[in-house]
């Protein structure tokens, strides 16, 4: 199978969807003749035309808004946002309309759109090139929101997203685009949105996390291996809806949960997690359940020693293993 | 003899008559509402009176075969002519489970039809402009020759979205008219307060675009208006933004009482320009609507609304059940 | 003491911080001479005339946007959204901007700002006159989130939030404006924003809660003291920060908690507390985490048989706790 | 024989030497930036190359003891007329705890600085459009004769808050100058593509406001236009838009490739129009720039580069601790 990377079956995702379907169209700021700030459109107007792949003014809310409006119609955008951090100013659009277009028209009116977004910090990209921004969208019944961590999942989770019939916000973890790669098969697939995956199988204490970090527990696990701890990692890969079954079994492996995630702690997706175990799983748990997050600070700062103090690492999130393991 | 406004512009004596009946129908539908809110039955109520003649002109000049339309919550004369009915209104009055716009989800005024091509819309304004774009966007990349109007009011023409939705179909020459209703307030502030410079049609300038003020009393301008920025779009050349200004002749909402912030001279100043006054009388002096036409017309539109309240109010409401489904595809 | 209504205590508030402080000064739709939409400014614009009782264009991004600058410049701008739904155009502004002023700006620059806004259902107002908005900004470090529930202390946290020199939401649940009448003292009084309240004690459930669920969990306990159930009542009154203290040892107190919310389940500050508690009162509690919240679906309906599916009210909550007790 | 201009404008010899001074200054400051990142020793530049003449002709127009600014990140050259050193610049680029912008958070070009009313800035960009009517506002409240100036590029115009932001400063009448920096690309979007009608200035009119357009590439231009919208918002005569046009001569940043998107002749063409070889022959014509005066110029902006560079290279970072400080007020 050919190895590539986080960035490149992105690409190929939306290549193969605009291949197989002429309703697919790509539309955001510098995604044409650019290929798009990280690359992730690159070739496709070369491929496709600047009809679908659509150069737009530097204006998100119409980005989306525009977006909502062609996916009534019939097509199939999908919209990307610069950097995750420039998506508030189309949250009216995401989540006043696209949100609720299906509920509010009794099902006569649905938006088959995707937003894709670069997320996340460790790029020196400061307090806005670098923010995780999935919780605010998280608590939004009618989106879905999904966040690969490795290029598999990336291929076959944007299909999914791009042949969804509601809207999906795609973010993606710009650390990983160059960084991850992995195995990628050529062919047509999906992988379903809302189902989490166990990325590690172990006995001690499971990790729960997503994205970047969810490497930082893989590499955490293995560090652990030859210290005799077991640790057991599961994916969430879509964070809304969550996977509960996944979550609760994952939980109950071990009896001792950890939650990681790079976004900040407060208001982070960790908090659901850890509440429907909490409720569900109560009595399968040996330890209260840790989380372990950004800090609570508006932003990452840009000076290395704060960004590196803000970014989670598979030390920091190998302490926390231990702590629990020990516990 | 010289040819009649209306047959200048192409328009039959059927048409115009038509034209009344539907202007006339949105407000004997409106009115109905209103006492039906003052009697406890339905909880709100939010009216065109005084928007007939935009809306009603607007929609004779699209066409209802295939234009798609993303209006606001006092388009009721527009609905209606590209086909929803009375009891339709009556059903979303009620919030019943028939109700074609929502089902009885959301609030009176929030249309939405997919048999009409009419995008559910929601309450935050201005939001639908960039749905109109989306669709006229669409209708390039297809090459269909529809467009996409949509409307709002002066207030709302202040929000973000409109100078991003005019910019985005200037750069791409999208077939999207933008109609904005000037009724003169945004619920208590009047458009001196709201509109920098006073004109709304004069922003158009600033996308390289027409801008066009018309007479929103008068149906025939309307549809001019309307019908000249229709063969502008579908022959390519762009969008056209439309100023339509009127007067809103009731409160903002069920809700609101207009005599904290207006006086009543003014609003019956308004009142003798109402579109319906005046499009009747030039209809009886082209000699067209004779008094025996238009009681008939009256009686036909009355019982109409009747009908529609009857049934509207013996319908089921949906079950609780309901509150639950259509989050996503199910 | 005087008996007021909770919307009367915002009036109250507005003027007397309005008469101490110049800086103070209200802008929002409809907020001068209409007097609110909801009656909150009634009054301003005859005492303190209309530069200081501003109405803006209908333009939320410019409301929150010119009190970002007014606040900088050292104004005390208080701006109301006329409905917390419509919020959204303005996200932008006090996510990007106010939220993060203080932080990017090493201190230099700040945000004393209020953004005052009417949540919640109950009301016949549909999707988008009912939203509780909170989760949006509960993740969201440097925002303070403040949801009073009861006169005294809408006065008292309002003074709080105008004072403050960092921005604060100030969500007023509008089922609550004229349902909830209370004491206020004519006094100047302030309550400290981050500060949670127990509203009632008991020993045998913890219900803690906020806004008008609030309520339905006093009305559920008093009903349940006739049945022998003592449920101790914990009102949280700010989202952000929490009192993760007074959390605590509520939970503590009795080992049985249960979470109520408006806002919907998933996402909610519910998760937030659960975790909070399942990471830190774990050994102290006797029962799952129970939450009891709104429907995840995208917002309310009008239609009254399926608003009042949506809406919790005082049996609902009663017959969670129940439950709990019987645990 | 007449005046030359710039004593026509009321501006002395030693004054527009003074600007040449700061133009080059800013360039300087920006090409070594640019060397230290292609060094390795800064991770990010962000570049003023082409607008200078904006930033500092704009900044002379202004009262530098009571105006305020609220600028956007290619905005070098107004940020030091203002006060900021060629140091404070290094301190950011090195991203050090001195940094007076940000204590070394923020990327480089985010300007804020309390000693010179600079409000902090963010990456969103057009944000601040806002904020700078919020001073304005608070300055007609308070009855200061003060204005705030923001600026940011013709991509950046087209965001809601540009629109939402010249209509509120339009109905209140505010002392607000909205400079749109237009150089003809944002990022990879050229201009046609990014704003519908071709002319940001001509979107003024739609506000009632005056919209002038200037030649970016020359300071006096700039300077004569923003004089003059200055002294229209002292008088309580409401905002002005400017837009000036010039060229942006360098990728958008250290991150960008712009052989993908332009042709170098495009750009070498430009860089016959730059303003400081323009500006620079100006005063050589004059007879004001004598070679001697420019080494002398040369030789002292080049050794406060030199030192900004050495110093800041070996200042010190902030304390990792500080990740956590001033998230609200301690
Ligand atoms: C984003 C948003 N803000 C506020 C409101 C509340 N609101 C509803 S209608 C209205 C006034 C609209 O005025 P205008 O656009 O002139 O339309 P009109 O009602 O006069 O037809 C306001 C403020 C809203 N619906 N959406
Ligand atoms: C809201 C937002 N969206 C996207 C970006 C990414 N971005 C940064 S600069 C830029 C182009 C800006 O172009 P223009 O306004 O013309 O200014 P210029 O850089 O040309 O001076 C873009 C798209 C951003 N900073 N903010
Ligand atoms: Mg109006
Ligand atoms: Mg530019």
């Amino acid at each position: 199978m050919p190895v590539m990377s986080y960035i490149d079956a992105v690409t190929q995702a939306l290549r193969e969807e605009m291949q197989r379907d002429e309703k697919v169209f790509v539309l955001g700021e510098d995604v044409g003749v650019r290929g798009g700030v990280f690359r992730a459109t690159n070739g496709l107007i070369e491929e496709f035309g600047e009809q679908r792949v659509l150069d737009t003014p530097l204006t998100e809310s119409a980005i989306a808004g525009v977006a909502v409006g062609a996916s009534c119609y019939g097509m199939r955008p999908v919209a990307e946002i610069q950097f995750a951090d420039f998506i508030m100013p189309a949250v009216n659009q995401i989540v006043s309309e696209a949100a609720k277009m299906r509920y509010r028209s009794n099902n006569a009116w649905h938006c088959p759109m995707v937003v894709r977004a670069p997320y996340g910090g460790g790029v020196h990209g400061a307090l806005y090139h670098s923010q995780s921004v999935e919780a605010m969208f998280t608590c939004v019944p009618g989106l879905k929101v999904v966040t690969p961590s490795t290029p598999y999942d990336v291929k076959g989770l944007l299909k999914s997203a791009i042949r969804d019939e509601d809207p999906v916000l795609f973010f993606e973890h710009k650390r990983c685009y160059r960084l991850i790669k992995g195995e990628v098969p050529n062919e047509d697939y999906t992988v379903p949105i809302g189902k989490a995956e166990v990325k590690r199988e172990g006995t001690d204490v499971t990790v729960i996390s997503y994205g970047l970090t969810l490497h930082f527990a893989l590499k955490a696990a293995e560090q652990l291996e030859k210290e005799g701890i077991s640790v057991h990692v599961l994916d969430l890969r879509t964070l809304l809806p969550l996977d509960k079954e996944a979550i609760l079994e994952a939980a109950s492996k071990t009896g001792k949960v950890l939650i990681v995630h790079e976004d900040n702690l407060t208001g982070g997706v960790g908090g659901e997690v850890s509440a429907i175990i909490a409720q569900e799983a109560f009595f399968e748990l040996d330890a209260p359940i840790r989380r372990l997050a950004g800090p609570d600070v508006p932003a990452m700062p840009y000076s290395p020693p704060l960004e590196k103090e803000f970014m989670l690492n598979p030390e920091k999130v190998a302490n926390a293993i231990r702590e629990l393991a020990e516990f | 003899m010289g040819k009649s406004r209306h047959e200048a512009l192409g328009l039959t004596d059927e048409q115009v008559l038509d034209m009344y009946r539907y202007m006339l129908l949105a407000r004997k539908i409106d009115e109905r509402m209103w006492l039906l809110n003052r009697a406890g039955k339905i909880p709100f109520v939010i009216s065109c009176q005084g928007q007939e003649a935009i809306q009603v002109g607007a929609a004779f000049a699209l066409d209802k075969e295939k234009d798609w339309l993303c209006p606001y919550y006092r388009d009721l004369g527009m609905v209606l002519v590209f086909g929803q009915t009375a009891r339709d209104q009556m059903l979303s009055a009620f919030a019943k489970a028939e109700d074609p716009n929502s089902g009885g989800r959301q609030m009176p005024g929030h249309y939405g039809d997919r048999r009409f091509r009419i995008i559910s819309g929601s309450s935050p304004v201005t939001t639908q402009m960039l749905h109109a774009v989306g669709v006229a966007l669409a209708a390039k990349m297809e090459k269909k020759d529809h467009v996409a109007l949509t409307s709002f009011g002066e207030g709302s023409s202040n929000q973000g979205d409109f100078h991003e939705g005019l910019n985005f179909a200037g750069v791409h020459n999208l077939p999207v008219i933008v109609m904005v209703e000037n009724n003169k307030y945004a619920i208590s502030v009047p458009v001196e307060k709201q509109v920098a410079g006073g004109s709304v049609a004069a922003r158009a300038q600033g996308y390289g675009i027409p801008g066009v003020e018309v007479d929103g009393n008068d149906p025939l301008k309307v549809f001019e208006a309307v019908r000249t920025a229709r063969e502008r779009a579908v022959k390519g050349e762009g969008p056209t933004l439309i100023e339509a200004t009127s007067y809103r002749l009731v409160p903002h909402s069920s809700d609101d009482d207009d005599r904290a912030y207006r006086q009543k001279e003014e609003v019956e100043e308004a009142r003798k320009k109402d579109s319906l006054v005046q499009f009747k009388k030039y209809l009886q002096d082209s000699g067209i609507l004779t008094e025996e036409k238009e009681k008939e017309i009256n009686d036909a539109v009355t019982k109409e609304v009747d009908d529609a309240t009857e049934y509207a109010e013996q319908a089921p409401y949906p079950d609780p059940k309901e509150t639950y489904t259509h989050v996503y595809a199910e």
